[in-house]
């Protein structure tokens, strides 16, 4: 018990992507202009992550080693096209904003990084709770990432204007390079704290 | 539902059957040992091995072009995983770090111009060499730093880099990334092979040196109180640190930087200090030996030279063994010199420190009687030295016969042959050197009977007076080959004027050669197939000649010292260390020898005279009542650090102000 | 050979699990996307061209059959009765195909309304078809007996200043579900018998 | 024919598929810090990436939209793209094995470069008929590459500079790319 619960809290802190785990970079920097956007990606990737890792981790001793990736590309995208399936009939708003980014959570590196590093060695538990946390974990960076620029970059949070007409927003922060700059500041700031 | 099943999995059936057949049509075999010994390399990407990088250097370690130990990197228990997956034999390694060439930061040094660019060496050394005024001097940019992969680098206070001895592994990526060559690797092995060259920060005193002794290194270690070290210093140099303390003609003090100021450092005395020191603990300090290797070296030659040579193979990590023809090692140091100037337990102590280092010896075995190099080779020696240097040949030959095979000395011969003994001299014979007896020597062999007779001489046929069909000016000896008890091939060359170059190479069947020479020159006999050959040590700094067996010069071996002799035994043991090793066992183009121009400052300033520490004599009464006691006592400890502290620490041009 | 056949099986059965599984969800959720593709893409739209009218428009459509592909005809029920249709037409524009939803009131044949769905034209100039009410109004209560045509061409509608091409492309996207509406309007009376409370 | 100079010349700038898309940073950062990695790099990409998009478009319009299982998109792709780049691999290192050397070690990476399904889908979104995905696979390729190409360059002029510790490394690179980005809004001009 207490390892699934280490398990999970590594991916909060310890090795929370995309700062310690440097990986899944590209939706990181493309939802995170607002924080509605970033916490659909969070709990989108969290859904496709745990099941995939549950699902790896059943079946990690049928499949074999020479087609193992494409086995777990095929697990992540079924889930992932669940996920499409459901966003569309339940939150179509969302799916539109998300576009692209939804399909390309198949190929988000922290999915298969996972499967191939823990899933694959480890037993269902173990998986359950380390995708959980790990996708948790990448759902508070975007969050993160998302309130700073969205409260910069337009003035709202959550949509809400947080601050008065006279605001003149830093709309740099929500465009393409402000994205790159945001994510390069966040990775130092979390260097410092790692001292 | 059905539709999707069914597309996907039509989908997949073609998708993995075309993978399998792919599989299969362009299956390429790779060695499974390649990816096992991949995974177990660090994958560091170091380039220490050598190879660009972990998989290339696998591949090669599973090819056996690369030793399983190449990794720098890599634990002994990853060897040895490594080593069994491929099933080769481990050869330890000695472990090597990275150690900084250069004394003085930028801030301390005498600069060009103040830079102020791309925070790279590699960028500054563009601009004129860099700021530093001297050619090699440390920039302290830090490319090192940024280029070790194992983070043991860092740029100390000083402005140079420190190394972490305990994060080092030697891969040697410092080295190459430094656009001065300043940072080399380092380990006790290197240093005793190694020859002060012209693109290295020397001090005045350590080039003066005939042994190469790091002075300023282990007046530092004295400095620091780390005299253990301070001996580890001389002794990858000097094993005879306690008979150079005593009568060591100290070329080093001449040349000492503080003669610009006051008197030179007390430098030989600060080495007695050690000996003392060391003496009183009652351990011998050595040098640590490199892990131990396949090949035996037998030495002839129990003096100073053997001795020397001896010890640091054995600190090489081979097996050695020197074979004396009297019942004491030591040689000349016996003979010659006074008890109270070198008394007879300090000999003792510094060879009892290289008997106890685990050199064997063997008494009284007189070569060409007792043994000769052809039976030491066949009992299964990789090389045999000779190292029988300062004796007079006259003074033990007695058996009539030559100790190297087809070697006789041309005045032996010309003796024997006055006294009408009968020498066996075959169809052919060269002589090298000896002026007119050599042409005399030539007609006697031809009355003999032999055929064809060589004479040979380096000279320029206008700087000697003789004349002589035969005689090939400007022509030396540079080596012999042999089978057995028998000599068949001598290889001369013709050399250019200046005696720095090879004109002509040229090898001819030889049964005798005569050399007019008084004593043997160092040689290694090496086995060779059916038979064996030899190897020339490279000259020393103070032969201008370098080409030949036979040098003026250092004629044969160095006894006009027992530092020159040191000096001369090391080199020995670099050469055949080297051919062992594969390594061309010759010196570097740019080596430090006579003649050879340095960097260097014509005054010093800033520099405070203090006076030097004297030795204190005994009493006249002690002295008169004991003649074997010795007439000075070396310093005290606090007088050393007080010496040690005179030092200047010279580098080229740099040295410490204050 | 056995080797082969495993690697072979297993990819196999991964994506014939995985298809067969997918189609189950899509299935399941297929009538809800396309609802919530409705509302969130044409719904503004309809809202817009039925105003007033006391039903959901996207919730009482219906399916027809034109030529290869099918037709959405959406119902607006004013009064009590199904007296509207709403249909999408197509045109070409300045960047790609307009899409236009077009109202029409079943019992005069003329218009009730037009809204601009999809387009690609540029902002600020022929994006203005979609924005700007005054194009629209223009189209609203007219015949639709005669093809709508820019002034330009000799037709009724005053084109968006700027942007001639992007106003033929929504005359043209107007037409085409005009000519739809014509064709299938025995079977869209036929369906609106069943609005008809 | 001026449809496609304008497709290619907003694929590879205005468009950039690293750099204005977000897609295929993951490599982007990792293979960056040297420039002959990041050129086997953006060979390996555009050699995949023109294949890939012309299977990918070949599967959907020949299989997924016949059958109306447009939602079984992401699924296929990826599994054509996996298995295409596993293929390519085992063909280059039998039949040419000196581009095998070259490429070898970046195709693996392929599969998980996400501008790669990322293009694939673009394609069909944009509804581009075969020579224009053709086209645009490439021009996106040959973006990729010359972003990866000039941020590699921009990498190892930083490894001379003195960046605050914290900064090192990716976080640094992060930074850069952001300038490179906003140096390649310059081209939003170029098309109207």
């Amino acid at each position: 018990m207490k390892r699934v619960f280490r398990e999970f809290i590594k991916g909060l802190w310890e090795q929370i992507p995309p700062f310690r785990l440097v990986l899944g970079l590209c939706p990181t920097l493309a939802v995170t202009k607002r924080v509605e956007d970033a916490i659909g990606m969070g709990i989108a990737v969290t859904f496709v992550l745990t099941c995939s890792n549950i699902i790896i981790s059943l079946l990690r001793n049928f499949i074999p080693k020479q087609v193992r990736i494409a086995c777990f590309i095929v697990v992540i995208a079924t889930f992932v096209t669940i996920v499409e399936l459901v966003m569309q009939a339940f939150n179509y708003p969302l799916y539109l904003k998300l576009g692209i980014f939804i399909p390309l959570i198949v190929v988000n590196c922290i999915l298969l990084g996972r499967a191939e590093a823990f899933a694959s060695k480890n037993s269902v538990i173990y998986s359950a709770a380390d995708g959980l946390g790990i996708g948790i974990g990448f759902g508070l960076s975007l969050f993160t990432l998302a309130s700073f620029r969205e409260i910069l970059g337009y003035g709202t949070f959550f949509n809400i204007p947080v601050f008065g007409p006279s605001f003149k927003p830093f709309s740099f922060l929500v465009k393409a390079p402000g994205a790159f700059v945001c994510l390069g500041l966040m990775l130092c700031i979390m260097n410092i704290l790692k001292k | 539902m059905i539709e999707g099943l069914l597309v996907m999995g039509l989908l997949g059936a073609v998708l993995g059957l075309g993978l399998a057949i792919a599989a299969k049509v362009f299956y390429v075999y790779v060695d499974p040992r390649i990816e096992a010994v991949e995974e177990l390399l660090p994958g560091a990407n170091c380039g220490g091995c050598g190879y660009p990088g972990c998989s290339a250097n696998a591949k090669a370690i599973v090819e056996g072009k690369s030793p399983p130990s190449s990794c720098v990197a890599a634990s002994a228990e990853v060897i040895q995983k490594i080593a069994e997956i491929v099933g080769a034999k481990i050869e330890l390694k000695e472990p090597e770090v990275a150690r900084p060439g250069c004394k003085y930061g930028v801030e301390k040094a005498e600069r060009k111009y103040i830079y102020e660019g791309i925070k790279d060496c590699r960028a500054a050394v563009l601009i004129n060499g860099g700021e530093k005024e001297c050619p090699v001097g440390c920039l302290g940019l830090g490319t090192c730093v940024k280029s070790c992969p194992f983070g043991a680098l860092s740029i100390g206070p000083e402005g140079l880099p420190v190394v972490d001895t305990s994060k080092c592994t030697g891969c040697g990526t410092c080295e190459r990334v430094c656009p001065k060559g300043i940072i080399k690797l380092s380990s006790n092995s290197l240093w005793i092979i190694h020859e002060y060259t012209t693109d290295e920060c020397t001090a005045p005193c350590q080039r003066a040196c005939p042994a190469g002794v790091d002075i300023p290194g282990y007046i530092r270690a004295i400095r620091e109180g780390k005299y253990e070290e301070a001996l580890i210093i001389i002794k990858r140099s000097n094993p005879f640190p306690a008979v150079c303390s005593r009568i060591c003609i100290h070329p080093c003090e001449y040349e000492c930087r503080r003669n610009l100021v006051d008197e030179p450092v007390a430098i030989n005395p600060l080495k007695r200090f050690l000996v003392d020191w060391e003496r009183e603990k009652g351990i011998h300090v050595q040098v640590p030996r490199a892990p131990e290797r396949e090949e035996r070296i037998a030495i002839i030659g129990g003096g100073v030279e053997g001795l020397t040579a001896a010890y640091l193979l054995n600190r090489l990590g081979y097996r050695t063994k020197v074979y004396e023809a009297t019942d004491r090692l030591g040689g000349l140091l016996w003979i010659g010199l006074p008890e109270n100037r070198l008394p007879r337990d300090i000999i003792k102590w510094d060879i009892d420190g290289i008997i106890e280092a685990g050199v064997e010896v063997e008494l009284n075995r007189v070569l060409g009687k007792d043994i000769t190099v052809s039976s030491l080779l066949k009992e299964g020696y990789s090389a045999v030295c000779i190292a029988t240097g300062g004796w007079d040949i006259r003074t033990y030959i007695g058996s009539g016969n030559s100790e190297l095979p087809g070697i006789q000395f041309l005045l032996d011969f010309l003796l024997k042959n006055e006294e009408g003994r009968t020498v066996d001299i075959g169809k052919s014979v060269l002589i090298v050197e000896g002026g007119r007896s050599a042409v005399e020597a030539a007609k006697i062999c031809r009355q003999k009977g032999a055929k064809d007779v060589y004479v040979i001489m380096r000279s320029k046929k206008e700087d000697v007076f003789i004349e002589g069909e035969e005689i090939r000016f400007r022509t030396v000896l540079t080596g012999m080959e042999g089978e057995g008890e028998r000599l068949l091939k001598a290889e001369i060359c013709e050399i250019s004027d200046d005696g720095k170059r090879i004109l002509k190479k040229e090898e001819i069947s030889v049964d005798t050669i005569i050399i007019g020479a008084g004593r043997f020159p160092e040689l290694v006999y090496v086995p060779k197939e059916n038979g064996w050959k030899t190897i020339s040590p490279y000259a020393g700094p103070n032969s201008e000649h370098l080409i030949g067996i036979f040098r003026p010069g250092e004629p044969v071996s160095d006894y006009r010292a027992a530092v020159e002799a040191i000096g001369a035994g090391r080199r020995l043991a670099a050469t055949v260390h080297k051919y062992l090793r594969g390594i061309e066992p010759v010196a570097l183009e740019n080596m430090i020898r006579k003649g050879v121009k340095v960097l260097d400052v014509e005054d010093v300033r800033d520099v405070p005279p203090i006076p030097r520490q004297m030795l204190r004599s005994r009493s006249r009464d002690e002295l008169i009542r004991n003649p074997y006691l010795e007439e000075t006592i070396g310093f005290t400890e606090e007088q050393a650090k007080k010496e040690a502290e005179r030092c200047l620490q010279c580098g080229l041009i740099c040295y410490r102000k204050q | 050979m056995r080797e082969m056949l495993k690697l072979f099986l297993a990819v196999t059965i991964f994506s014939a699990v995985s298809g067969g599984l997918l189609s189950v969800v899509k299935s399941s959720t297929k009538e809800r996307i396309e609802y919530q593709q409705l509302k969130f893409v044409k719904g503004p739209t309809l809202k817009e061209i039925m105003k007033g009218c006391q039903n959901d428009p996207i919730v009482d459509r219906f399916k027809l059959r034109y030529g290869k592909e099918y037709k959405t005809v959406f119902v607006g029920i004013f009064d009590g009765k199904p007296k509207a249709v709403a249909l999408e037409g197509f045109g070409k524009g300045f960047g790609g195909d307009i899409g236009v939803m077009v109202g029409i009131d079943v019992e005069k044949d003329r218009i009730i309304g037009i809204g601009v769905t999809t387009h690609h034209e540029t902002p600020g100039v022929g994006s203005r078809a979609k924005t700007d009410p005054s194009f629209r109004a223009q189209f609203k209560g007219l015949p639709i007996d005669k093809p709508f045509k820019v002034k330009a061409d000799g037709g009724q509608i005053d084109a968006i200043t700027g942007a001639t091409v992007s106003s033929r492309g929504v005359c043209q996207a107007v037409n085409n579900a005009v000519e739809i509406y014509k064709k299938l309007k025995p079977e869209i009376l036929k369906n609106l018998k069943k609005f008809s409370s | 024919m001026g449809d496609y100079i304008v497709l290619v010349i907003s694929c590879i700038f205005i468009n950039n598929i690293l750099l204005m898309q977000y897609l295929g940073n993951c490599p982007f950062l990792g293979v960056s810090k040297r420039m002959e990695t990041a050129v086997g790099m953006a060979m390996a990409v555009v050699f995949v990436l023109v294949m890939a998009g012309a299977v990918t478009w070949v599967v959907y319009h020949y299989i997924l939209k016949p059958y109306e299982l447009e939602y079984l998109r992401t699924l296929s792709f990826i599994l054509v793209i996996a298995s295409l780049v596993q293929f390519v691999e085992m063909f280059l290192k039998k039949n040419i094995p000196a581009l095998y050397e070259g490429l070898g070690i970046y195709l693996p990476l392929i599969t998980t470069n996400c501008a790669v399904l990322g293009v694939c889908i673009i394609n069909i979104k944009e509804g581009y008929n075969f020579l224009q995905t053709l086209v645009s696979s490439f021009s996106y390729a040959v973006g990729f590459g010359l972003a990866l190409v000039l941020f590699a360059a921009i990498r190892e002029r930083i490894l001379l500079a003195r960046v605050p510790k914290p900064l090192q490394d990716t976080s640094i690179g992060l930074v850069t790319a952001g300038m490179l980005s906003l140096s390649f809004f310059a081209f939003k001009g170029m098309i109207h």
